[in-house]
């Protein structure tokens, strides 16, 4: 016979201010099978869980429901409490009362009835629970990492000085991403390269990192302890292992005017090339599309191999005898067994193009935010100095447009940018360093400084560095004889401002990475409609995706600049760690399992289960001949879905936890 | 047993990972909307057997609300699009057998969209009431075979 | 074409192909035949085909009492043969133990039964053996108008056309026994814990029961009709599973029975499959 | 005893009269496209010539659903209410067909042998039996092979008899049989005794006396599994059959309250023996089919003295695998003769 305690909890006024907890005791002491009933201010307060625990021994009881907020909020507090009274922690089950209820309906009476109702919904179920225990699963502990930048870097570099292996994924032909572009970094003004190029050498070397650039992550299988991953290593027409970086075939490549990735179009590089020049691997790729060899062969429809163009960087490789320099590479796929992934895949930036009122990214002294670091850039196309794109001349005035596309509805992006504000600033800054007599203008909607040394930062560039701040936004910009004329308003003066200026810098919007939607389907986690990805929990779970042992490092999750995405990619690799702390991982019980006697072996569950989790197994009779060959679920990798149950006619596949016995009780207790 | 006014029942059977949290964020956004809905939590709408809403009805409901994760957004990568093909074909039979499509919705509500929720199960409420009770359903009772 | 059949029944035992043929003999009345199990060469003039071999034969391959070490034969009409290709696609057949015999077939009973009328195997497809002449396939584009029939009265109607229905189901199960694909071992109506499906043959329990039923084969029935024809209180099954094969066939472009290696349209799925339904 | 004619044409009179003395009619109807009892509404519904209804009247005095009890949780307590019909409505079957009359007073041994049912007495009290006598029977069936005769009359309260004229010719048998005379007073008439009753001839078809012999000696035997291999496990026979009475009974309850149903059963049915750890005695068709056999010709014969078979051949008609319960006893008494 059930003896179920029933816990209302009050959530100081929260639920009681909507739902009566005397009449929901009083209703559930009348539920047949409940032997103790009882109201709280705070269940989850020690005083509330310890009301639990002596219920659980005093009463003897053989489940436990307590009214309250969300299970996702408490369910483990409370469970944890039952386990503590020696109650299976399975056999606790929490009524929504708060965000399903008390906080969502006024009338206090109907609330009351559906407090009840959901009370009585979860006594039902309670006595339908089976004591679970955990799945206990071991921990490859090893770890994937997909994205080699600066989030990415510092993740790989936590796991592997925590002493485990880390494979780190880049796509293109070196790590470093983002901030390997800019020049000096706010607010310190420290040189980006110089603090970054460190870390990615030492990212190069390190023992225990695996790097794959040039390559992309295919598709993961398994689960938290277990991954499989595929990766595609794309062909670099050179082999890594041969090539010493020496740099020979880039000089001889005929192709010299393809424009640079890394200088975001304002340099341009060869159809072999390294990146730039502290690029880790500093291997060069060949470009496929560039090539002019691959572009003859596939014009003629022939190998490569027997294409005879071109060929200069072949000869101008000086290893011997084999040269590094091999145009029959093809793509690879490697098998790599982690046992957790941190996704660390960045942002990109809104193209120009889209901005008609700024002339579509068509005006050469148009650009974009990076593109001004290229140019303040020592590395970059002008060696660091302010150079107009268009004639070469020193721009003497400067115009740089804050939230370009971020907190405009009108392009789709709500969202606030973060990090614009700040290098703004130091833009103006380094311009006015470089060019003593030029001026910088900023049109801005309001200033987000917060964090460390930011504010102070931005008032030196407007008070030592005589950066002019405009609070407004810019209407159109137009040529001028040689010009151009930026038309905004000035909100605090109310006066119009035209400005004539020999250069516009557009602080344009992050977005997430192209296709990182295809990436969360392929780990199977959940993302906005920014195609930002969804951590667990925006407060309390900010690293951690909804699927375990997946983490979330740097701009994937939403904008942010380095000491955020370095401090989310050190959280990342802690919890990496945490979970390698162990040789096992406790599962959640929560699978499915056949009923051998009655399934017939149709296996239509194996072919929807979303992860391979069911297996044949075979029947045998005592002399040892096979009777039938039915499904059986593997629980390491079962993920506890249902789908398999809901589409097995016979029903003879359950799920803990959710059993059918515990659903039907459900629907009959309305 | 005491008959009081009709007020419509509902029961909805929600996923775990997007309605439910989605039915959470009305709640901590404190959300308004009507009173007359029970969900049920279950991790996935592929778990959710059209019997499920079978025996809904014969305990009484006058509606079934069926929601989960937006399509390809399934915690579980497929169960929705599974359950998807598996609603399809259920409703049209529902419907052919003469229920009202009313009586049952199904939907995609996600984490994020709290004020669907609120507004689905106005609507889905709303719907019903105009319905009416589902007597229908109910009169098929045992007493009417015996002789 | 009698002979014939006989003729290849009796080379298939002779030569020890299979060890059992699964065909229909004759009824205790002419206008009746009965499933007959042959074992012995010389039992194989027993066979006979008319047009009152109703029975869909196929049910008996998934029988435990029917199952041999070696090979099993069947005679199949076209639309029999339909259910051979649901049971190898669940597993249910290992269709290199099973030899089909596919009869060309002009319709069975008088008058026709109504699915004859659109029948597009009146020569069997998927078999492996082909006994009688090449009929021309009849057009099944009015295959389901009386579905569309039905579905053109108001859902008050509908509803009551359904309760009077199944009303009268008594919960013989014969629909069930009598269907190639309701293989189950353990039905899900004699899963007592829980009870999903009433077991009384009151109106409710006939709902739930009927319901489910037609679920179960959604994307499976080949429209063979037996449970329809078997119905000792003439419930019109086959409309049911009518309609949702129309479902099936305009949502999912899938007809079942005729290709093996499609995925079973309730056990697979389009990213792109319509979302008109949901809110 | 007297006899009375009903005149050619004056049925639907008679089923007038009836109802003005308050009786509810019961009399084949047709049901979309088959037969059934039903109660009459209007009298021409009333289909006298029907041979073989598509059930037996069995399901008039046992429905083959029943609520036996309905109760109600209140807290701990438990409030019943017992579903035996208090006064069952006084009821007229008319043109059943003496082998269904003949299933009556069979099941009166068996529902009140250990203890007296009264689901079915209170029903069989309140109601008479007006058989007819088979004037054209047909090849399913085999009464006269199992006691019985197309003009019996065990079980019925009065027998018609079809006269040449197209009248009908009525024998009163009890004491509820003269009511229904008394009732139909008017419409009636003395019968002259020069009246030609037609009635058909009902070959018989095996030796009863040999069946039951062989059965005791042959629980195994190879003619089970040959016979029954085809036979589909559903429940049509035991469902149509006059004197089959197996019953299940199931609970169907929520929280506040429940029902008791008493439902029809079919040893046909793999279940039907499935015991709850899952072990089935018996587990196949043959020895299923057997069941079906032994108890009608044999068991039944062991614990009353009759044979628990009417020879109405409705499981025959309407086998869908045209399982044929009279050849398969036909070749029971063969086998009995061959042994000798």
């Amino acid at each position: 016979m059930a003896r179920i305690g029933v816990f209302i909890c009050h959530c100081g006024e929260n639920i009681a201010r909507t739902v009566d907890p005397a009449a929901v005791v009083e209703a559930a002491k009348k539920m047949r099978g409940v032997a103790h009933a009882v109201d709280y201010k705070y269940m989850c307060s020690d005083p509330g869980q310890q009301m639990i625990k002596d219920a659980i021994a005093k009463h003897r009881l053989t489940g436990v429901v307590v009214a309250a907020c969300s299970p996702r909020m408490h369910e483990p507090t409370f469970r944890r409490a039952s386990a503590e009274a020696r109650l299976n922690p399975y056999l606790c089950e929490i009524a929504n009362i708060r965000e399903h209820c008390s906080w969502v309906h006024d009338d206090k009476g109907a609330a009351t009835e559906k407090a009840i109702d959901l009370v009585r919904v979860m006594v039902e179920k309670v006595k339908k629970d089976q004591e679970l225990y955990p799945i206990r699963v071991p921990v490859t502990k090893r770890a994937l990492v997909i994205g080699g930048g600066i989030a990415g870097i510092q993740t790989a570099l936590d796991i592997a000085n925590g002493g485990h292996e880390v494979v780190l994924v880049e796509k293109t032909p070196s790590i470093g991403g983002h901030m390997a572009q800019l020049s000096e970094t706010f607010p310190t003004l420290d040189c980006s390269q110089c603090i970054l190029t460190p870390r990615m050498v030492e990212v190069g070397q390190h023992p225990k990192i695996k790097l794959y650039v040039y390559s992309e992550v295919e598709s993961v299988e398994g689960y938290i302890g277990n991954f499989e991953v595929k990766i595609r290593q794309k062909a670099t027409s050179v082999d890594p292992k041969l090539c010493t970086g020496c740099g020979a075939c880039q000089q001889v490549c005929p192709q010299k005017k393809i424009p640079s990735e890394f200088d975001v179009g304002l340099g341009t590089r060869t159809a072999i090339y390294s990146p730039f020049p502290q690029a880790v691997p500093n291997k060069p790729v060949i470009d496929r599309e560039n090539c002019l060899r691959f572009r003859a062969a596939s014009r003629k429809g022939i190998p490569v191999e027997e294409c005879t163009v071109c060929g200069k960087c072949y000869e101008a490789c000086p290893i011997e005898p084999r040269k590094a320099v091999d145009f029959s590479q093809t793509d690879e796929v490697v098998t790599e067994k982690v046992g957790a992934i941190v996704v660390a895949t960045g942002f990109d930036l809104y193209p120009t193009e889209a901005y008609g009122e700024y002339g579509y990214g068509k005006h050469p002294d148009i650009i974009s935010g990076l593109q001004f670091e290229r140019l303040a850039s020592a590395s970059g196309p002008t060696a660091g100095e302010i150079r107009r794109p268009s004639d070469g001349t020193v721009p003497k005035s400067v115009v740089f447009i804050q939230c370009v596309g971020s907190r405009d509805n009108a392009k789709g992006i709500p969202y606030c940018s973060k990090i614009c504000c700040m290098y703004s600033a130091k833009h103006t800054m380094l311009y006015k360093h470089k060019v003593h007599d030029g001026q910088a203008y900023v049109f801005y909607m309001d200033i987000r400084s917060g964090g460390k040394n930011y504010d102070e930062f931005v008032r030196r560039a407007i008070e030592e560095d005589g950066a002019v701040y405009l609070r407004g936004r810019v209407s159109r910009i137009y040529r001028k004889d040689g010009k151009l004329a930026v038309l905004g308003a000035d909100t605090l003066s109310g006066k119009k401002v035209e400005i004539d200026a020999d250069m516009v810098v557009l602080a344009t919007a992050i977005q997430a990475q192209p296709h990182t939607d295809k990436l969360a389907q392929v780990l199977g986690v959940p993302y906005d409609q920014f195609q930002f990805l969804s951590e667990a929990h925006p407060k309390l779970r900010p690293v951690e995706t909804n699927t375990a042992g997946i983490m979330l490092a740097g701009a994937c999750q939403a904008p942010k600049d380095i000491p955020d995405a370095v401090a989310q990619g050190s959280a990342a690799a802690s919890k990496v760690l945490g979970i390698f702390s162990s040789d096992e991982l406790e599962r959640e019980p929560i699978v499915a399992s056949v009923n051998e006697n009655v399934c017939f072996g149709c296996f239509t569950c194996e072919t929807v289960c979303p992860y391979g989790a069911v297996e044949e197994k075979e029947i045998k009779d005592r002399d040892g001949n096979v009777v039938k060959v039915v499904a059986n679920i593997n629980p390491g990798v079962c993920q506890g879905c249902g789908l398999c149950v809901a589409t097995c006619r016979a029903n003879c596949i359950d799920l803990a936890g959710f059993s059918d016995e515990q659903v039907y009780a459900q629907i009959k207790a309305l | 047993m005491a008959e009081k006014e009709w007020t419509p029942k509902i029961v909805a059977f929600v996923c775990n990972w997007c309605t439910y949290a989605g039915a959470d964020l009305a709640g901590t956004s404190r959300l308004k909307y009507d009173v007359n809905i029970r969900p049920i939590k279950l991790p996935c709408t592929g778990r959710i057997d059209p019997l499920f809403i079978v025996k809904a009805f014969e305990q009484g409901a006058d509606g079934v609300l069926v929601s989960g994760c937006h399509p390809g957004d399934c915690h579980y990568t497929s169960g929705n699009y599974h359950a998807r093909r598996r609603w399809i074909v259920f409703s049209e039979l529902l419907r052919f057998l003469g229920i009202h499509e009313d009586r049952v919705q199904f939907a995609w509500v996600s984490a994020a969209e709290g004020a669907k929720w609120a507004d689905l199960v106005n609507e889905v409420v709303a719907k019903v009431r105009e319905l009416g009770p589902f007597t229908a359903y109910r009169e098929l009772d045992s007493a009417e075979v015996v002789s | 074409m009698i002979d014939e059949l006989r003729q290849k029944a009796r080379e298939l035992l002779e030569t020890g192909e299979v060890d059992l043929v699964i065909g229909y003999g004759e009824g205790s009345d002419p206008t009746r035949t009965m499933p007959v199990f042959i074992r012995r060469p010389e039992d194989c003039e027993k066979l006979v085909w008319n047009k009152y071999c109703y029975n869909n034969l196929t049910s008996y391959l998934t029988w435990p009492e029917l199952k041999t070490r070696g090979k099993r034969a069947v005679v199949c009409k076209g639309c029999d043969a339909k259910a051979v290709v649901v049971l190898s696609k669940e597993r249910q057949i290992d269709r290199k133990n099973v030899i089909v015999i596919g009869m060309a077939c002009e319709g069975v009973g008088e008058p026709l039964l109504s699915k004859c009328e659109f029948c597009d195997v009146r020569t069997p497809k998927n078999c492996d053996i082909v006994i009688g002449p090449e009929i021309t396939p009849l057009s099944k584009e009015k295959q389901f108008e009386d579905v569309e029939q039905l579905e053109a009265r108001d859902p008050a109607d509908r509803w009551e056309f359904w309760r009077e229905q199944f009303s009268r189901c008594i919960k013989c199960y014969a629909c069930r026994q009598a269907c190639p694909l309701c293989y189950c071992t353990q039905c899900i109506v004699e899963r007592n814990q829980p009870q999903w499906v009433p077991t009384s043959a009151h109106p409710r329990g006939n709902l739930a029961w009927n319901v489910m039923r037609a679920m179960h084969l959604a994307g499976r029935c080949i429209g063979c009709g037996e449970c329809e024809r078997v119905c000792p209180s003439n419930i019109p099954l086959m409309l049911a599973n009518k309609k949702l094969a129309q479902v099936v066939k305009e949502q999912f472009g899938y007809e079942s029975g005729y290709d093996i290696d499609e995925p079973l349209p309730m056990a697979s799925f389009m990213p792109d499959d319509s979302d008109e339904l949901f809110k | 005893m007297a006899e009375f004619k009903l005149n050619e044409g004056r049925l639907q009179e008679l089923i007038t009269k009836l109802r003005d003395a308050g009786y509810r009619v019961v009399a084949p109807v047709e049901e979309e496209g088959a037969f059934v009892f039903k109660e009459v509404t209007e009298p021409g519904q009333a289909r006298l010539d029907v041979l073989r209804t598509a059930r037996s009247i069995k399901e008039w005095f046992f429905p083959r659903v029943e609520p036996t009890l309905r109760y109600e949780f209140d807290g701990s307590a438990v409030r019943c209410e017992s579903g035996l019909p208090e006064s069952p409505q006084k009821t007229v079957i008319i043109g059943c067909r003496p082998c269904d009359a003949a299933s009556l007073p069979m099941l009166d041994t068996l529902f009140d042998w250990d203890y007296r049912d009264e689901y079915w007495f209170r029903r069989r009290e309140a109601t008479t039996v007006i058989s007819v006598a088979c004037d054209v029977p047909d090849s399913y069936c085999f009464c006269t092979s199992v006691g019985g005769s197309p003009e019996g009359t065990a079980g019925a309260d009065l027998l018609m008899r079809r006269t040449a004229d197209g009248g009908y010719l009525l024998e009163p048998l009890t004491e509820k049989g003269r009511a229904i005379i008394e009732a139909g007073e008017g419409v009636l008439e003395l019968a002259s005794g020069t009246e030609e009753v037609l009635v058909g001839e009902v070959p018989q078809r095996f030796a009863l006396d040999k069946v039951k012999p062989w059965l005791d000696q042959n629980f195994e035997h190879d003619y089970w599994k040959e016979i029954s291999y085809k036979c589909l496990s559903c429940g049509i026979c035991a469902f149509v059959c006059p004197t089959c009475h197996c019953f299940d009974i199931q609970d169907e309850a929520d929280l506040e309250r429940g029902v008791r149903i008493k439902s029809w059963d079919s040893c046909c049915f793999p279940i039907f023996t499935r015991h709850g750890s899952g072990h089935n005695p018996r587990p196949t068709r043959d020895t299923r089919y057997r069941q079906r056999v032994m108890h009608k010709f044999r068991y039944y014969v062991d614990k009353f003295g009759v044979t628990a078979c009417v020879g109405c051949g409705r499981c025959s008609s309407s086998c869908p695998i045209d399982m044929n319960i009279c050849s398969v006893v036909a070749g029971v008494a063969e086998l009995a003769e061959s042994s000798k």
